[in-house]
């Protein structure tokens, strides 16, 4: 069994991932959704152009903070496969930051799989984020937005 | 604190993000058996602003990679994490 | 412009398709969410195993169809690209059949895209799907969990 | 029906899956103006079970591609479509 959740330095490819997890699954697979987040050139506020994006965590805990996450989506919904790979140091903009792939029979089982997981990455995982513009570097914190975001899963 | 104490019977503390900047170390290591023990040797080691940082209330401890409470049990060879708010994916 | 809508009888490339829209919005993009459908070997009642999904369209209703979905969707989220492939003619287990993707600045924008567009494909785009099984073939019709399912959005 | 009407005065109606199927050809050309016609000129070309076929209630009908109510005016030159329920994705 493939490793679920990957933290690493070096960029990923969505496409090598999705044709493992069918390559695993076969012809049980009925949906397939892939989520990618890129660094975007504005930062939140769209004031400033980003130059860097600098992802920092805490080895082992980081991970275990994600599987929690998968396990959770995996009670919730039928999932054959949930994945999450999630890159740290220094990226620039357009590069892929983190991955999630959530492989299913039907489809609202792969869509809500991975919409959660990415909703929990945002408040519960244990990544922090430093933004770099020409006004200077900041750490960001997760918004108002992200925490009510992952807060209405609680109640369906 | 009692100075027959040994290095094993040292925690060790680390520094995420911006209190790692603020510290401006990763991580130390001191002698506690709770957490008021443990700020207490912080202060010592890296001065009162730097304790100041580390009690701010978004702030979160975790013992041994877990959360706890604030007045968590530390016991000898612990890794204690002060984590700022994460902001992941 | 790329096209926004392709029906063809052959396969494709989701990740061909994904780099597309990454040369053509930069780094604009923060988020992309990918739908692939394919073919299960179980048939919906979960009795017999599939041996073919022949899909069938009206040529030129068809493509409209989908393009309204998507002005649909456009005009609801805030959206950089949203695309849509399906595939027509006879299809085999595992094969792909239909591919969604939606990219956006922030990621609800582009979940919501996607979601919505593939559960009105499901009741409003114009396509005829047969399945053979051991049983016979069967003209499949819209589940009432997919009317639901497409109807759920009106009310947003 | 007016036997003086050339072949630029038919319609042509379509078939899809289902109907298709049950029809046994995917196209005819027939005279009608209006939709009542259609069925007359559609009952004597194919009979009435096939007519029977396109009147069953979940069978949409499209006049150049876009649907329409089973009232609709057709002239000379339109494609009608009969539809059965789709089914996508």
């Amino acid at each position: 069994m493939a490793r679920r959740v990957l933290i690493q330095t070096a960029d990923f490819s969505p496409d090598q991932i999705y044709r493992d997890v069918l390559d695993l699954h076969g012809s049980k697979v009925g949906a397939v959704v892939s989520f990618v987040g890129l660094v975007r050139d504005r930062d939140r506020s769209a004031g400033d152009t980003v130059s860097t994006l600098t992802l920092e965590h805490y080895p082992g805990m980081t991970e275990n903070s994600i599987e929690r996450i998968i396990d959770d989506a995996q009670s919730r919904w039928s999932l054959l496969d949930l994945r999450v790979v999630h890159r740290i140091g220094t990226m620039t903009p357009s590069e892929q930051i983190v991955f999630v792939i959530a492989a299913s029979a039907h489809r609202s089982d792969a869509f809500a799989g991975a919409e959660f997981v990415m909703d929990y990455l945002k408040t519960d995982a244990v990544f922090w984020k430093k933004e770099s513009t020409s006004s200077g570097t900041t750490w960001i914190e997760s918004t108002a937005a992200d925490r009510q975001r992952a807060k209405h899963w609680t109640k369906l | 604190m009692n100075n027959n104490l040994t290095s094993d019977d040292k925690v060790r503390v680390v520094f995420f993000a911006s209190l790692r900047e603020a510290i401006g170390t990763h991580s130390v290591e001191v002698y506690a058996t709770n957490v008021a023990e443990l700020f207490e040797s912080l202060a010592s080691l890296l001065g009162n602003d730097a304790v100041r940082a580390l009690k701010v209330k978004n702030v979160r401890l975790a013992v041994n990679q877990e959360l706890v409470a604030h007045d968590a049990e530390i016991k000898p060879g612990d890794e204690i994490a002060f984590l700022p708010p994460v902001t992941g994916g």
